[in-house]
């Protein structure tokens, strides 16, 4: 028993990732870990998004199963279990049966890469990023096949707009990330790196976050890519083969029950993977926010009560709800399921507090709370805005983004090579303009 | 324009054969149950043929065996988003025939019903239109503040949607105990969620992009097509009923008539936007001056109007709603001919899509704003 | 350094893997079907890239060819109408010739492979194994580096062999242009 | 064998080649020769990367030539699906067929 402790302690306490010391069985159980939080978190997603947009748009969503509907996707997931899986009688059945199994696989797949924490990844590969980015992009394949197996004119319309779409802001984003790739290159040895650990301790060890980084074209770079990644993963308001007023369900019209589920999980992991490769690129990764600014133990200290604060929250908030649940008896179940939803909740936050687990979660807390606000964002975006045309989405890839993509890649490798323009020159500049308007704004 | 070849279809890209898709009558973005015949090169439309008639209920044929009095609550039925102004139209024309004229007091509250209803009926053309386009949120504002138009129309006469407020000569209720109270709340109410509507649509890129340049209707061609309403006033036409050929009391008030000039689906947003304001204005003086009085004109427990025939039209929300009565003599009417706006404009969906994209006819079938009630009668 | 893992077994299911998707890409009779069979193929090949520390071509397998070029090839099947070849005959004539020059081809690599030259194997193996942490930078600095970039210039030139095949591929789809 | 040596990977790849060549030689159907053709250059890089390796194992970790050429060959691979996708389209076009037994004119 102590031996067994003992042997998790010093895989705790390593610095390599599960998959970089080549130890199958740990790597075993991050697959399973990852998968499992993967899981949650989609059926958590299901959950916020309903409810978000809901309060968005002046309604409550769902209430009925469960507390505040907290039971909804779980009910959801056993009616779509049970429904029967029906394959259209003219449909190539092989390729019909096999085609969601394509999507899920590569949504979940790319988690292989993507960096919780120092060594909190399956494994660091060398070609991390281009890994994501290629087995992400092999989705398409699962909807054009499943497009073209259902044999009906609008699931094949939709599966060729959805693919057409995937893969040419596929090339938008491809070049937003190649100029992060250039900004890790900024050292001593003038090496990039494709590695997406490597990726966040380029930005530790240069002492800011790229989004940052060559202000402002770090932050084009992040704002191609937070445009191509709501377009990759066929979101509001580029959810064209979605489009509901016009293609009904676009490829997937023809799924149902099991298969149809499997879809929608690839969906909201892809969501969730292209999330990961924005916060690991851009926002730090597991980085804290404020390293230089708030820096010092006090600081590291509050900071890494983080995880724990937000859960007692989280656990405050459903206590207060109980509170004001209805008094009558037929919501006496429902209350004590909040109350103990909310102590469950509360728990965890106090289990987080602990020193030992405290420092093993802050990274893993911070990263999912960045990834947790572009799930936000997504559901804003579907909250507020209309959808585009298919030739003004197209318009949008290749005549905006992907300009401005190459011209910031051009001058991001300029500067990349020779820093000295940057401090010499582009930085006076920037202050001397931002002077002209401070002045120009305090005239007024 | 001729029908549609669909039995010899053209060569067009890769040498694929044209694509003619069935859009309804059950899809989601055709308002009910329109039926539209697509033919398509890729996503661009080379034409389109409606096929309507599936919620066809003869209504004109039940007119011939209803008197005068019983068929007031069918025309309720035919465009239901606006059913008071269905019964405007069809009580002014058998007042004109009856020559009786509804009193003062009666007059005012038709007005305000009228123009409560007009309010209602763009906002539910608002949230379908934004919805086909793509934003679900607006969806559920225009619901929330047209509850509180139909709590009034439901305190007044009971009814919610098919109203059936007005009778033949003036109206059967008496404006109920806060009536005006009411109409005030919720012109104050509501002004604000108009501004919200815009802040949401009329300068976000992406509306404007799938709605500028988008189902271009020249005047001229909405004239010769005998487009009404809101769609042919975005054309820049000045036509409107209310101004042109003033019935009710629509000459003591002030409001004006807005238009645009480039006659694309922007426009016609703008242009109802606008209109809900100026309907405002109206019960806004409306209701300040309502005189006393009796609610119903002296008219006859049966009716049997001379024989003779009339045509009397108003401006609902949707264009010209006119009524073609022939009388002949007896209490039941020898004929009765509606021209419905929707009808009428829907004709224009074929030259408006032309050369557009697929996504393109579900916005301008959504600018349109028909109701199928009232196209199929 | 990475200790292998689990090399034969790996292998032998790759190869196995690869062998069955060829072999299935070439007896299909709906391209559909030959098309999934050959991605198979391809990504089983770029995990026997990363079986020999080549880990930057497997990426660029799976983005380019199973991301790109089947993708490519899925579309124009779709596009073009092949209900009525999938109904006729798939071989052509001359099958059995084209087998036999198969099997003879087969042969010589097989006479080529068992050649031993003065009782040592033709490939003898190094056995040695290399990390992979370097990879991507080794093949850059061979690809750019001012030094010891010898492949500049084919670089160059593969990049306008794609500018070419992009204007070929447009001029020959596209009716009219 | 618990040793995978270079020898393997030729073999493999001469295997994939074999059934490329079949392919292509047999086939009917344009879209599955391309497709053979595309065999037959996965079988050319899988030789490629082993030599590389092979050849790492004599010159040590930086010479990576095999692998360089490997990705010459993938984009050599795209340019060639890309123009053939085109040239078969342009086919089908003309003669409503994708066989390849029927591309029997000159001009058209």
């Amino acid at each position: 028993m102590h031996d067994l402790i003992l042997y998790i302690q010093s895989y705790l306490d390593s610095d390599r990732t599960p998959g970089g010391a080549g130890n199958l069985f740990w790597a075993t159980v991050y697959i399973l870990l990852v998968f499992a939080g993967l899981s949650v978190a989609v059926i958590a997603m299901n959950w916020l998004e309903r409810k978000i947009l809901a309060h968005m748009q002046v309604r409550l969503g769902p209430m009925r199963v469960g507390p505040h509907g907290l039971l909804q996707p779980i009910a959801d997931a056993i009616k779509l279990l049970l429904k029967e899986d029906i394959i259209p009688a003219e449909a190539d059945a092989i390729v019909f049966w096999v085609a969601p199994f394509i999507v899920v696989l590569a949504a979940f797949t790319v988690f292989v890469v993507v960096p919780f924490g120092p060594t909190h990844a399956i494994t660091d590969m060398n070609i991390g990023i281009l890994f994501m980015l290629g087995v992400s992009s092999l989705s398409v394949l699962g909807i054009v096949t499943a497009g073209w197996a259902s044999n009906s004119h609008y699931p094949l319309i939709g599966a060729l707009r959805s693919s057409a779409q995937m893969v040419s802001y596929e090339v938008a984003m491809g070049l937003a990330v190649v100029s992060v790739i250039l900004m890790t290159s900024l050292n001593e040895q003038s090496t990039g790196t494709l590695s997406m650990i490597g990726i966040v301790q380029a930005q530790l060890s240069q002492g800011e976050w790229f989004v940052f980084k060559f202000f402002p074209l770090g932050l084009i770079g992040f704002f191609i890519f937070a445009v191509a990644m709501v377009a990759e993963t066929n979101r509001a308001p580029f959810d064209l083969p979605e489009a509901e007023s016009e293609l009904t369900a676009g490829f997937h019209t023809e799924y149902s029950g099991f298969r149809w589920s499997l879809f929608f999980l690839a969906e909201y992991s892809a969501m969730i993977a292209v999330s990961s490769i924005a916060v690991t690129l851009w926002l730090g990764g597991w980085l804290r926010p404020f390293p230089n600014w708030l820096n010092g133990s006090t600081w590291e200290l509050v900071f890494a009560l983080f995880p724990g604060v937000t859960f007692l929250l989280l656990g405050v908030m459903c206590f207060y709800n109980t509170a004001r649940m209805p008094k009558h008896p037929l919501f006496r179940i429902q209350t004590i399921g909040l109350a103990g939803f909310g102590a469950v909740l509360a728990l965890i936050g106090l289990i987080l507090f602990i020193p030992e687990v405290r420092v093993r979660v802050v990274d893993i807390y911070w990263f999912s709370a960045k990834v947790a606000a572009f799930m936000y964002m997504y559901i804003w975006y579907r909250g507020t805005f209309p959808r585009y045309r298919f030739d003004q989405l197209m318009k949008v890839g290749w005549k905006i983004l992907l300009p401005m993509g190459l011209v910031l890649l051009i001058a991001t490798a300029v500067l990349a090579m020779r820093t000295e323009v940057w401090v010499g020159i582009v930085v006076p500049l920037w202050q001397w303009f931002v002077g002209i308007l401070h002045s120009l704004v305090s005239s007024l | 324009m001729s029908p549609l070849d669909l039995e010899t279809p053209d060569k067009t890209f890769l040498d694929a054969n044209e694509l003619v898709i069935n859009m309804g009558p059950q899809h989601p973005a055709t308002h009910g149950v329109l039926r539209v015949i697509l033919r398509l090169d890729g996503e661009k439309v080379l034409g389109l043929e409606c096929v309507i008639g599936y919620l066809h209920r003869g209504v004109e044929k039940i007119a011939e065996n209803r008197t005068y009095t019983m068929f007031n609550p069918y025309v309720d039925r035919m465009d239901y988003v606006a059913a008071v102004s269905n019964g405007l139209g069809y009580c002014e024309a058998v007042e004109k025939l009856l020559s009786v004229e509804a009193p003062p007091r009666a007059q005012y509250i038709r007005v305000i019903l009228t123009e409560l209803n007009r309010i209602a009926s763009h906002q539910l053309w608002l949230g379908t239109h934004a919805l086909d386009i793509g934003a679900i949120t607006p969806l559920f504002y225009t619901f929330r503040d047209r509850e509180e138009i139909l709590k009034i129309f439901e305190k007044y006469c009971g009814a919610r949607l098919t109203t059936h407020a007005f009778r033949i000569g003036g109206l059967q209720y008496e404006a109920y105990e806060g009536f005006e109270r009411d109409v005030k709340n919720f012109l104050t109410f509501f002004a604000p969620k108009i501004d919200e509507y815009e802040e949401l649509l009329t300068t976000n890129r992406i509306w404007l992009e799938r709605t500028k340049g988008v189902g271009v209707i020249s005047g001229p061609d909405a004239i010769a097509l005998g487009v009404t309403g809101p769609v042919l006033r975005a054309s820049g036409v000045k036509w409107d009923l209310r101004k042109a050929q003033p019935y009710a009391n629509y000459k003591n008030f002030d409001f004006e008539i807005p238009t645009g000039q480039s006659g694309d689906t922007y426009d016609r947003y703008l242009v109802r936007m606008v209109e809900m304001r100026q309907s405002c204005r109206i019960i806004e003086q409306a209701v300040a001056g309502i005189p006393e009085g009796p609610i119903m004109a002296k008219v006859p427990k049966v009716m049997k109007p001379p024989v003779g025939e009339v045509y009397h039209s108003i401006e609902a929300p949707k264009g010209e709603l006119g009524y073609f009565i022939v009388s002949d003599g007896s209490t039941q009417p020898y004929r009765i001919r509606v021209r419905p706006p929707s009808f009428v404009n829907l004709q224009a969906l074929d030259v408006m899509c032309r050369g557009q994209l697929v996504a393109d006819v579900i916005a301008v079938i959504g600018t349109l704003d028909i109701v199928l009630g009232e196209v199929d009668r | 350094m990475n200790p292998p893992v689990a090399t034969p077994f790996f292998f032998y299911l790759l190869a196995a893997t690869m062998i069955v998707g060829g072999i299935l890409v070439i007896t299909r009779k709906n391209a559909v079907h030959s098309a999934m069979a050959l991605i198979t193929t391809l990504l089983a090949q770029a995990g026997i890239y990363l079986m020999l520390y080549a880990p930057f071509v497997a990426g660029v397998q799976i983005i380019l060819y199973a991301g790109g070029i089947m993708v490519l090839f899925l579309f124009v099947i779709m596009l073009i109408n092949m209900e009525r070849s999938v109904k006729e005959r798939q071989f052509n004539k001359q099958w059995l010739v084209g087998i036999v020059a198969a099997a003879a081809l087969g042969g010589l690599f097989i006479a080529v492979y068992t050649t031993t030259t003065k009782g040592k194997m033709l490939f003898p193996e190094g056995r040695m194994s290399f990390g992979e942490d370097q990879n991507t930078q080794a093949i850059a600095s061979l690809l750019f580096d001012r030094h010891a970039g010898q492949y500049m210039f084919a670089f160059e030139i593969a990049s306008l062999l794609l500018l070419v095949a992009i204007i070929g591929a447009v001029v020959m789809a596209k009716k009219r242009i | 064998m618990l040793h995978i040596s270079t020898l393997h990977y030729l073999v493999l790849g001469a295997a994939l080649f074999l059934l490329g060549v079949i392919g292509v030689l047999t086939r009917r159907n344009v879209v599955i020769v391309l497709m053979s053709i595309e065999l037959i250059l996965n079988a050319v890089n899988l030789n490629l990367v082993a030599f590389s390796r092979y050849w790492q194992g004599i010159h040590g970790p930086g010479a990576l030539h095999g692998q360089v050429f490997a990705i010459f060959v993938i984009t050599d691979a795209a340019a060639e699906a890309a123009v053939g996708l085109g040239i078969l389209i342009a086919f089908f076009r003309n003669k409503e067929t994708v066989n390849v037994d029927e591309v029997n004119l000159l001009k058209w």
